[in-house]
Protein backbone atom coordinates (compact mmCIF):
# COMPACT_ATOMS: atom_id res chain seq x y z
CA UNK A 1 0.00 0.00 0.00
CA UNK A 2 1.29 3.56 -0.80
CA UNK A 3 1.81 5.41 2.39
CA UNK A 4 2.39 9.39 2.14
CA UNK A 5 5.03 10.82 4.82
CA UNK A 6 5.70 14.30 5.73
CA UNK A 7 8.41 16.67 7.24
CA UNK A 8 11.33 14.72 9.44
CA UNK A 9 9.86 11.37 8.53
CA UNK A 10 10.07 12.23 4.86
CA UNK A 11 13.80 13.08 5.08
CA UNK A 12 14.28 9.59 7.32
CA UNK A 13 12.44 8.03 4.64
CA UNK A 14 13.96 9.90 1.49
CA UNK A 15 11.17 10.24 -0.24
CA UNK A 16 7.38 11.89 0.07
CA UNK A 17 5.60 8.54 0.02
CA UNK A 18 6.68 4.71 0.50
CA UNK A 19 4.94 1.05 -0.61
CA UNK A 20 3.99 -0.75 2.69
CA UNK A 21 3.58 -4.62 2.32
CA UNK A 22 0.00 -5.16 4.20
CA UNK A 23 -1.63 -8.22 4.61
CA UNK A 24 -5.92 -8.43 4.30
CA UNK A 25 -7.26 -6.33 7.34
CA UNK A 26 -4.32 -4.35 7.92
CA UNK A 27 -5.06 -1.73 10.34
CA UNK A 28 -2.93 2.07 10.84
CA UNK A 29 -1.25 0.67 13.48
CA UNK A 30 0.28 -2.50 11.12
CA UNK A 31 1.29 0.98 8.94
CA UNK A 32 3.30 2.34 11.61
CA UNK A 33 5.10 -1.36 12.71
CA UNK A 34 6.03 -1.55 8.60
CA UNK A 35 7.61 2.14 8.78
CA UNK A 36 9.71 1.89 11.90
CA UNK A 37 10.67 -1.83 10.13
CA UNK A 38 11.60 -0.80 7.24
CA UNK A 39 13.71 2.79 8.39
CA UNK A 40 15.25 1.92 12.46
CA UNK A 41 15.85 5.33 12.44
CA UNK A 42 12.25 6.30 12.74
CA UNK A 43 12.08 4.37 16.12
CA UNK A 44 12.00 6.60 18.65
CA UNK A 45 10.33 8.62 16.57
CA UNK A 46 7.28 5.84 16.43
CA UNK A 47 5.53 7.20 20.05
CA UNK A 48 4.71 10.48 18.38
CA UNK A 49 3.60 9.25 14.68
CA UNK A 50 -0.38 9.42 14.03
CA UNK A 51 -1.94 7.88 11.11
CA UNK A 52 -4.63 10.27 9.05
CA UNK A 53 -6.76 7.82 6.28
CA UNK A 54 -8.59 9.81 3.82
CA UNK A 55 -7.43 12.87 4.87
CA UNK A 56 -8.57 12.30 8.41
CA UNK A 57 -6.83 11.51 11.81
CA UNK A 58 -7.55 7.99 12.25
CA UNK A 59 -8.21 6.82 16.10
CA UNK A 60 -5.85 3.37 16.28
CA UNK A 61 -6.10 1.05 14.85
CA UNK A 62 -8.12 1.53 12.06
CA UNK A 63 -8.70 -1.00 9.70
CA UNK A 64 -7.83 0.18 6.04
CA UNK A 65 -9.80 -0.46 2.61
CA UNK A 66 -7.90 -0.37 -0.40
CA UNK A 67 -7.96 2.90 -2.17
CA UNK A 68 -7.67 4.41 1.04
CA UNK A 69 -5.40 7.35 1.17
CA UNK A 70 -3.00 6.76 3.92
CA UNK A 71 -0.46 9.28 5.14
CA UNK A 72 1.76 9.48 8.61
CA UNK A 73 1.61 12.70 10.74
CA UNK A 74 4.68 13.66 12.64
CA UNK A 75 3.95 15.83 15.05
CA UNK A 76 2.84 19.32 13.38
CA UNK A 77 4.08 22.72 13.66
CA UNK A 78 2.32 24.55 11.89
CA UNK A 79 1.29 28.18 13.01
CA UNK B 1 -19.47 35.91 4.42
CA UNK B 2 -17.67 32.34 3.20
CA UNK B 3 -14.15 31.48 5.33
CA UNK B 4 -11.78 32.13 3.88
CA UNK B 5 -8.86 29.50 4.34
CA UNK B 6 -5.80 28.64 2.65
CA UNK B 7 -2.68 27.36 2.27
CA UNK B 8 -0.27 29.78 -0.25
CA UNK B 9 3.36 29.48 -1.65
CA UNK B 10 3.60 33.12 -2.02
CA UNK B 11 4.26 36.29 0.90
CA UNK B 12 0.96 36.75 2.82
CA UNK B 13 -0.40 40.29 2.27
CA UNK B 14 -2.19 41.40 5.56
CA UNK B 15 -3.95 44.15 3.81
CA UNK B 16 -5.94 41.30 1.34
CA UNK B 17 -6.40 39.59 4.58
CA UNK B 18 -8.20 42.81 6.26
CA UNK B 19 -9.95 43.73 3.79
CA UNK B 20 -11.43 40.09 3.34
CA UNK B 21 -13.26 40.45 6.31
CA UNK B 22 -14.21 43.38 6.73
CA UNK B 23 -17.83 43.78 7.40
CA UNK B 24 -20.49 47.01 8.56
CA UNK B 25 -21.89 44.67 11.25
CA UNK B 26 -18.18 44.25 12.80
CA UNK B 27 -17.32 46.36 15.50
CA UNK B 28 -14.09 44.45 16.28
CA UNK B 29 -11.57 42.63 14.30
CA UNK B 30 -8.62 40.51 15.26
CA UNK B 31 -5.61 39.28 13.39
CA UNK B 32 -2.63 37.24 14.82
CA UNK B 33 0.27 37.20 12.81
CA UNK B 34 2.74 34.73 13.33
CA UNK B 35 6.58 35.62 12.13
CA UNK B 36 10.11 33.62 11.52
CA UNK B 37 12.01 34.65 14.13
CA UNK B 38 15.54 35.45 13.93
CA UNK B 39 16.55 32.98 16.72
CA UNK B 40 15.57 29.68 18.16
CA UNK B 41 16.43 27.80 21.23
CA UNK B 42 19.23 30.22 21.35
CA UNK B 43 20.64 29.99 17.90
CA UNK B 44 20.45 32.35 15.05
CA UNK B 45 17.70 31.60 12.89
CA UNK B 46 18.30 31.89 9.05
CA UNK B 47 14.90 31.20 7.63
CA UNK B 48 12.15 28.37 8.23
CA UNK B 49 10.43 25.82 5.74
CA UNK B 50 7.16 25.01 5.65
CA UNK B 51 5.73 21.89 4.27
CA UNK B 52 2.43 21.02 4.48
CA UNK B 53 -0.14 17.60 3.62
CA UNK B 54 -2.31 20.28 1.52
CA UNK B 55 -5.85 18.71 1.37
CA UNK B 56 -5.36 18.03 4.69
CA UNK B 57 -4.62 20.41 6.27
CA UNK B 58 -7.28 22.74 4.03
CA UNK B 59 -9.36 20.03 5.24
CA UNK B 60 -8.89 20.43 8.97
CA UNK B 61 -8.92 24.08 9.02
CA UNK B 62 -12.28 24.27 7.64
CA UNK B 63 -13.09 22.36 10.07
CA UNK B 64 -11.88 24.82 12.70
CA UNK B 65 -13.05 27.84 10.85
CA UNK B 66 -16.48 26.35 11.02
CA UNK B 67 -16.57 25.69 14.82
CA UNK B 68 -15.18 29.00 15.53
CA UNK B 69 -17.64 31.24 13.31
CA UNK B 70 -20.59 29.18 15.06
CA UNK B 71 -19.54 29.87 18.42
CA UNK B 72 -18.44 33.26 17.96
CA UNK B 73 -20.98 34.65 15.56
CA UNK B 74 -18.08 35.43 13.21
CA UNK B 75 -18.67 37.76 10.31
CA UNK B 76 -15.27 37.61 9.04
CA UNK B 77 -13.09 34.98 8.67
CA UNK B 78 -9.64 33.86 6.71
CA UNK B 79 -6.86 31.71 7.98
CA UNK B 80 -3.82 31.64 5.69
CA UNK B 81 -0.75 29.33 6.33
CA UNK B 82 2.44 29.94 3.82
CA UNK B 83 4.39 26.91 2.86
CA UNK B 84 7.80 26.62 1.65
CA UNK B 85 11.09 29.33 2.87
CA UNK B 86 10.24 31.91 4.88
CA UNK B 87 12.65 34.41 5.56
CA UNK B 88 12.88 36.21 9.27
CA UNK B 89 10.21 38.52 9.87
CA UNK B 90 8.08 37.34 6.94
CA UNK B 91 4.82 35.80 8.10
CA UNK B 92 4.09 32.02 8.26
CA UNK B 93 0.65 32.15 9.44
CA UNK B 94 -2.12 35.20 9.74
CA UNK B 95 -5.60 34.38 11.05
CA UNK B 96 -8.10 37.51 11.28
CA UNK B 97 -11.56 37.66 11.97
CA UNK B 98 -14.57 40.65 12.58
CA UNK B 99 -17.02 40.12 15.10
CA UNK B 100 -19.70 42.45 16.49
CA UNK B 101 -17.71 43.32 20.01
CA UNK B 102 -14.45 42.23 20.83
CA UNK B 103 -14.15 39.85 23.47
CA UNK B 104 -15.42 37.43 20.65
CA UNK B 105 -13.12 38.61 17.93
CA UNK B 106 -9.78 38.00 20.51
CA UNK B 107 -11.60 34.65 21.56
CA UNK B 108 -11.74 33.29 17.98
CA UNK B 109 -8.57 34.55 16.65
CA UNK B 110 -6.92 32.57 19.62
CA UNK B 111 -8.65 29.40 19.55
CA UNK B 112 -8.03 29.68 15.89
CA UNK B 113 -4.31 30.04 15.69
CA UNK B 114 -4.38 27.13 18.98
CA UNK B 115 -6.20 24.94 16.76
CA UNK B 116 -4.65 25.29 13.46
CA UNK B 117 -0.90 24.61 15.43
CA UNK B 118 -2.40 21.61 17.18
CA UNK B 119 -4.07 19.63 13.90
CA UNK B 120 -3.03 21.04 10.75
CA UNK B 121 -0.79 19.08 9.17
CA UNK B 122 1.85 21.73 8.76
CA UNK B 123 5.62 20.85 9.69
CA UNK B 124 8.45 23.77 10.06
CA UNK B 125 11.84 23.44 10.04
CA UNK B 126 14.11 25.66 11.46
CA UNK B 127 17.43 26.59 9.27
CA UNK B 128 20.01 28.03 11.49
CA UNK B 129 23.76 28.35 9.89
CA UNK B 130 24.45 24.75 8.30
CA UNK B 131 22.02 23.40 10.83
CA UNK B 132 18.46 22.29 10.04
CA UNK B 133 15.87 20.97 12.84
CA UNK B 134 12.43 19.80 12.19
CA UNK B 135 10.45 21.16 14.72
CA UNK B 136 8.79 18.39 16.95
CA UNK B 137 10.51 15.93 14.86
CA UNK C 1 12.05 50.36 20.09
CA UNK C 2 9.77 53.06 21.26
CA UNK C 3 6.34 52.69 22.06
CA UNK C 4 3.98 54.62 19.37
CA UNK C 5 0.54 56.37 20.65
CA UNK C 6 -0.88 58.77 19.03
CA UNK C 7 -4.37 60.46 18.35
CA UNK C 8 -5.12 61.33 14.80
CA UNK C 9 -7.85 62.38 12.77
CA UNK C 10 -7.12 61.47 8.80
CA UNK C 11 -8.00 57.80 8.35
CA UNK C 12 -6.09 54.53 10.30
CA UNK C 13 -3.76 52.68 8.07
CA UNK C 14 -3.38 48.91 9.51
CA UNK C 15 -0.97 48.57 7.44
CA UNK C 16 1.39 51.41 8.57
CA UNK C 17 0.46 50.47 12.29
CA UNK C 18 1.58 46.78 11.51
CA UNK C 19 4.82 47.93 9.59
CA UNK C 20 5.74 49.99 12.87
CA UNK C 21 5.70 47.05 14.90
CA UNK C 22 7.79 44.69 13.08
CA UNK C 23 10.20 42.87 14.40
CA UNK C 24 13.10 39.93 13.82
CA UNK C 25 12.88 38.83 17.62
CA UNK C 26 9.21 38.73 17.72
CA UNK C 27 6.90 35.61 16.77
CA UNK C 28 3.58 37.02 17.21
CA UNK C 29 1.97 39.92 16.21
CA UNK C 30 -1.46 40.93 17.43
CA UNK C 31 -3.78 43.49 16.33
CA UNK C 32 -6.82 44.75 17.42
CA UNK C 33 -9.00 47.16 14.99
CA UNK C 34 -12.41 48.92 16.43
CA UNK C 35 -14.67 50.16 13.71
CA UNK C 36 -17.84 51.84 13.05
CA UNK C 37 -20.58 49.72 13.42
CA UNK C 38 -23.81 49.98 10.68
CA UNK C 39 -26.81 49.57 13.44
CA UNK C 40 -26.44 49.89 17.53
CA UNK C 41 -29.07 49.05 20.02
CA UNK C 42 -30.98 48.11 17.44
CA UNK C 43 -31.14 51.06 15.11
CA UNK C 44 -28.79 52.52 11.83
CA UNK C 45 -25.65 54.16 12.51
CA UNK C 46 -24.70 56.51 10.53
CA UNK C 47 -21.51 57.48 11.57
CA UNK C 48 -19.98 57.93 15.31
CA UNK C 49 -17.95 61.09 15.88
CA UNK C 50 -15.22 60.76 18.45
CA UNK C 51 -13.72 63.43 20.62
CA UNK C 52 -10.80 63.31 23.09
CA UNK C 53 -9.14 65.34 26.09
CA UNK C 54 -5.98 64.73 23.91
CA UNK C 55 -3.23 65.51 25.98
CA UNK C 56 -4.86 63.23 28.70
CA UNK C 57 -5.77 60.41 26.48
CA UNK C 58 -1.88 60.43 25.14
CA UNK C 59 -0.47 60.47 28.79
CA UNK C 60 -3.31 57.58 29.89
CA UNK C 61 -2.61 55.62 26.92
CA UNK C 62 1.33 55.89 27.18
CA UNK C 63 1.13 54.92 30.87
CA UNK C 64 -0.92 52.01 29.40
CA UNK C 65 1.53 51.56 27.14
CA UNK C 66 4.15 51.42 29.33
CA UNK C 67 2.89 48.69 32.04
CA UNK C 68 1.83 46.51 28.74
CA UNK C 69 5.81 46.49 27.51
CA UNK C 70 7.04 45.87 30.77
CA UNK C 71 4.59 43.35 31.62
CA UNK C 72 4.19 40.99 28.01
CA UNK C 73 8.00 42.01 27.44
CA UNK C 74 6.87 43.20 24.27
CA UNK C 75 8.97 44.33 20.83
CA UNK C 76 7.09 46.37 19.42
CA UNK C 77 3.65 48.80 20.29
CA UNK C 78 1.33 51.01 18.61
CA UNK C 79 -2.05 52.23 19.70
CA UNK C 80 -3.43 54.90 17.58
CA UNK C 81 -7.01 56.30 18.29
CA UNK C 82 -9.04 58.55 15.73
CA UNK C 83 -10.90 61.44 16.06
CA UNK C 84 -13.46 63.42 14.59
CA UNK C 85 -15.92 61.42 12.12
CA UNK C 86 -15.75 57.89 11.94
CA UNK C 87 -17.56 56.24 8.86
CA UNK C 88 -19.03 53.10 9.32
CA UNK C 89 -16.82 50.12 7.96
CA UNK C 90 -13.77 52.46 9.17
CA UNK C 91 -11.14 51.92 12.21
CA UNK C 92 -11.70 54.26 15.33
CA UNK C 93 -9.07 52.59 16.98
CA UNK C 94 -5.85 50.19 16.12
CA UNK C 95 -3.76 48.25 18.48
CA UNK C 96 -0.67 46.40 17.57
CA UNK C 97 2.00 44.22 19.68
CA UNK C 98 4.90 42.04 18.81
CA UNK C 99 5.80 39.95 20.74
CA UNK C 100 8.08 36.15 21.54
CA UNK C 101 5.23 34.19 21.69
CA UNK C 102 1.34 34.30 20.77
CA UNK C 103 0.18 34.27 24.51
CA UNK C 104 2.15 37.03 25.08
CA UNK C 105 1.10 39.41 22.34
CA UNK C 106 -2.67 38.31 22.49
CA UNK C 107 -2.62 39.20 26.05
CA UNK C 108 -1.08 42.18 25.25
CA UNK C 109 -3.14 43.58 22.77
CA UNK C 110 -6.30 43.23 24.68
CA UNK C 111 -5.10 44.85 27.99
CA UNK C 112 -4.11 47.43 25.82
CA UNK C 113 -8.01 47.84 24.03
CA UNK C 114 -9.55 46.93 27.42
CA UNK C 115 -7.36 49.78 30.05
CA UNK C 116 -7.56 52.37 27.01
CA UNK C 117 -11.52 51.67 26.83
CA UNK C 118 -11.95 52.37 30.36
CA UNK C 119 -9.65 54.90 31.09
CA UNK C 120 -8.63 56.82 28.38
CA UNK C 121 -10.81 60.27 28.05
CA UNK C 122 -12.20 60.13 24.66
CA UNK C 123 -15.77 60.37 23.99
CA UNK C 124 -17.77 58.43 21.05
CA UNK C 125 -20.99 60.44 19.65
CA UNK C 126 -23.39 57.82 17.70
CA UNK C 127 -25.46 59.46 14.99
CA UNK C 128 -28.73 57.95 13.69
CA UNK C 129 -30.88 59.39 10.74
CA UNK C 130 -32.04 62.60 12.82
CA UNK C 131 -30.86 61.09 16.59
CA UNK C 132 -27.55 61.49 18.43
CA UNK C 133 -26.49 59.84 21.77
CA UNK C 134 -23.32 60.46 23.23
CA UNK C 135 -22.25 57.06 24.28
CA UNK C 136 -22.09 56.73 28.06
CA UNK C 137 -23.48 60.21 28.37
CA UNK D 1 -11.73 79.37 37.45
CA UNK D 2 -11.69 77.70 33.91
CA UNK D 3 -12.49 73.97 33.74
CA UNK D 4 -12.51 72.17 30.55
CA UNK D 5 -15.65 70.24 29.49
CA UNK D 6 -16.19 67.24 26.84
CA UNK D 7 -18.31 65.08 25.08
CA UNK D 8 -22.05 64.94 26.28
CA UNK D 9 -20.88 67.90 29.29
CA UNK D 10 -19.72 70.15 26.54
CA UNK D 11 -23.17 70.06 24.47
CA UNK D 12 -25.10 70.37 27.86
CA UNK D 13 -23.13 73.24 29.04
CA UNK D 14 -22.81 74.69 25.19
CA UNK D 15 -18.91 75.38 25.24
CA UNK D 16 -15.40 73.37 25.81
CA UNK D 17 -14.97 75.49 28.79
CA UNK D 18 -16.38 77.43 31.25
CA UNK D 19 -15.98 79.61 34.03
CA UNK D 20 -16.76 78.25 37.73
CA UNK D 21 -16.62 80.55 40.68
CA UNK D 22 -14.54 78.85 43.61
CA UNK D 23 -13.58 80.23 46.50
CA UNK D 24 -9.98 79.81 47.68
CA UNK D 25 -9.64 76.03 49.13
CA UNK D 26 -11.91 74.49 46.79
CA UNK D 27 -11.42 71.27 45.75
CA UNK D 28 -12.74 68.55 42.49
CA UNK D 29 -15.95 68.06 44.37
CA UNK D 30 -16.86 71.88 44.43
CA UNK D 31 -15.95 71.96 40.57
CA UNK D 32 -18.53 69.09 40.26
CA UNK D 33 -21.16 70.81 42.59
CA UNK D 34 -20.78 74.42 41.00
CA UNK D 35 -21.19 72.76 37.45
CA UNK D 36 -24.34 70.80 38.31
CA UNK D 37 -25.56 73.98 39.89
CA UNK D 38 -25.31 75.95 37.18
CA UNK D 39 -26.78 73.41 34.28
CA UNK D 40 -29.42 71.74 36.19
CA UNK D 41 -29.56 69.15 33.31
CA UNK D 42 -25.76 67.83 34.46
CA UNK D 43 -27.71 66.66 37.87
CA UNK D 44 -28.76 63.01 36.68
CA UNK D 45 -24.99 62.56 35.39
CA UNK D 46 -23.31 64.06 38.28
CA UNK D 47 -22.73 60.91 40.04
CA UNK D 48 -20.88 59.93 36.88
CA UNK D 49 -18.67 62.30 36.30
CA UNK D 50 -14.61 62.78 37.28
CA UNK D 51 -12.53 65.24 37.24
CA UNK D 52 -9.09 65.44 36.06
CA UNK D 53 -6.20 68.31 37.19
CA UNK D 54 -3.47 68.54 35.34
CA UNK D 55 -4.43 65.59 33.30
CA UNK D 56 -4.78 63.15 35.87
CA UNK D 57 -7.80 61.65 37.21
CA UNK D 58 -8.20 63.33 40.78
CA UNK D 59 -9.13 61.33 44.07
CA UNK D 60 -12.47 62.88 45.08
CA UNK D 61 -11.55 65.24 46.88
CA UNK D 62 -8.27 66.99 45.64
CA UNK D 63 -7.71 70.57 46.79
CA UNK D 64 -7.15 72.50 43.66
CA UNK D 65 -4.23 75.51 43.25
CA UNK D 66 -4.33 77.91 40.82
CA UNK D 67 -2.56 77.54 37.46
CA UNK D 68 -3.77 73.59 37.74
CA UNK D 69 -5.87 72.53 34.37
CA UNK D 70 -9.11 71.32 35.71
CA UNK D 71 -11.14 69.04 33.46
CA UNK D 72 -14.50 67.64 33.91
CA UNK D 73 -14.74 63.72 32.55
CA UNK D 74 -17.62 62.38 32.20
CA UNK D 75 -17.70 58.32 31.45
CA UNK D 76 -15.69 57.48 28.37
CA UNK D 77 -16.47 55.60 25.57
CA UNK D 78 -13.64 55.74 23.19
CA UNK D 79 -12.03 52.60 21.45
Amino acid sequence: MRVLVFGGVREIVGSDSVEVELAGGATSEDVLNALAAAHPALGRWRPFLRVAVNRQYAPEPTRLSPGDEIAVIPPVSGG
Amino acid sequence: MQDIVKIVREKINPDEILASVADDRAGGTAVFIGTTRNHSQGAPVEYVEYEAYEPMAIGIMTDIARTARFRWELFGLSAVHRVGRVDVGEAGVVIAVSAAHRAGAFEACRYLIDAVKKDAPIWKKEVYAGKQTWVGL
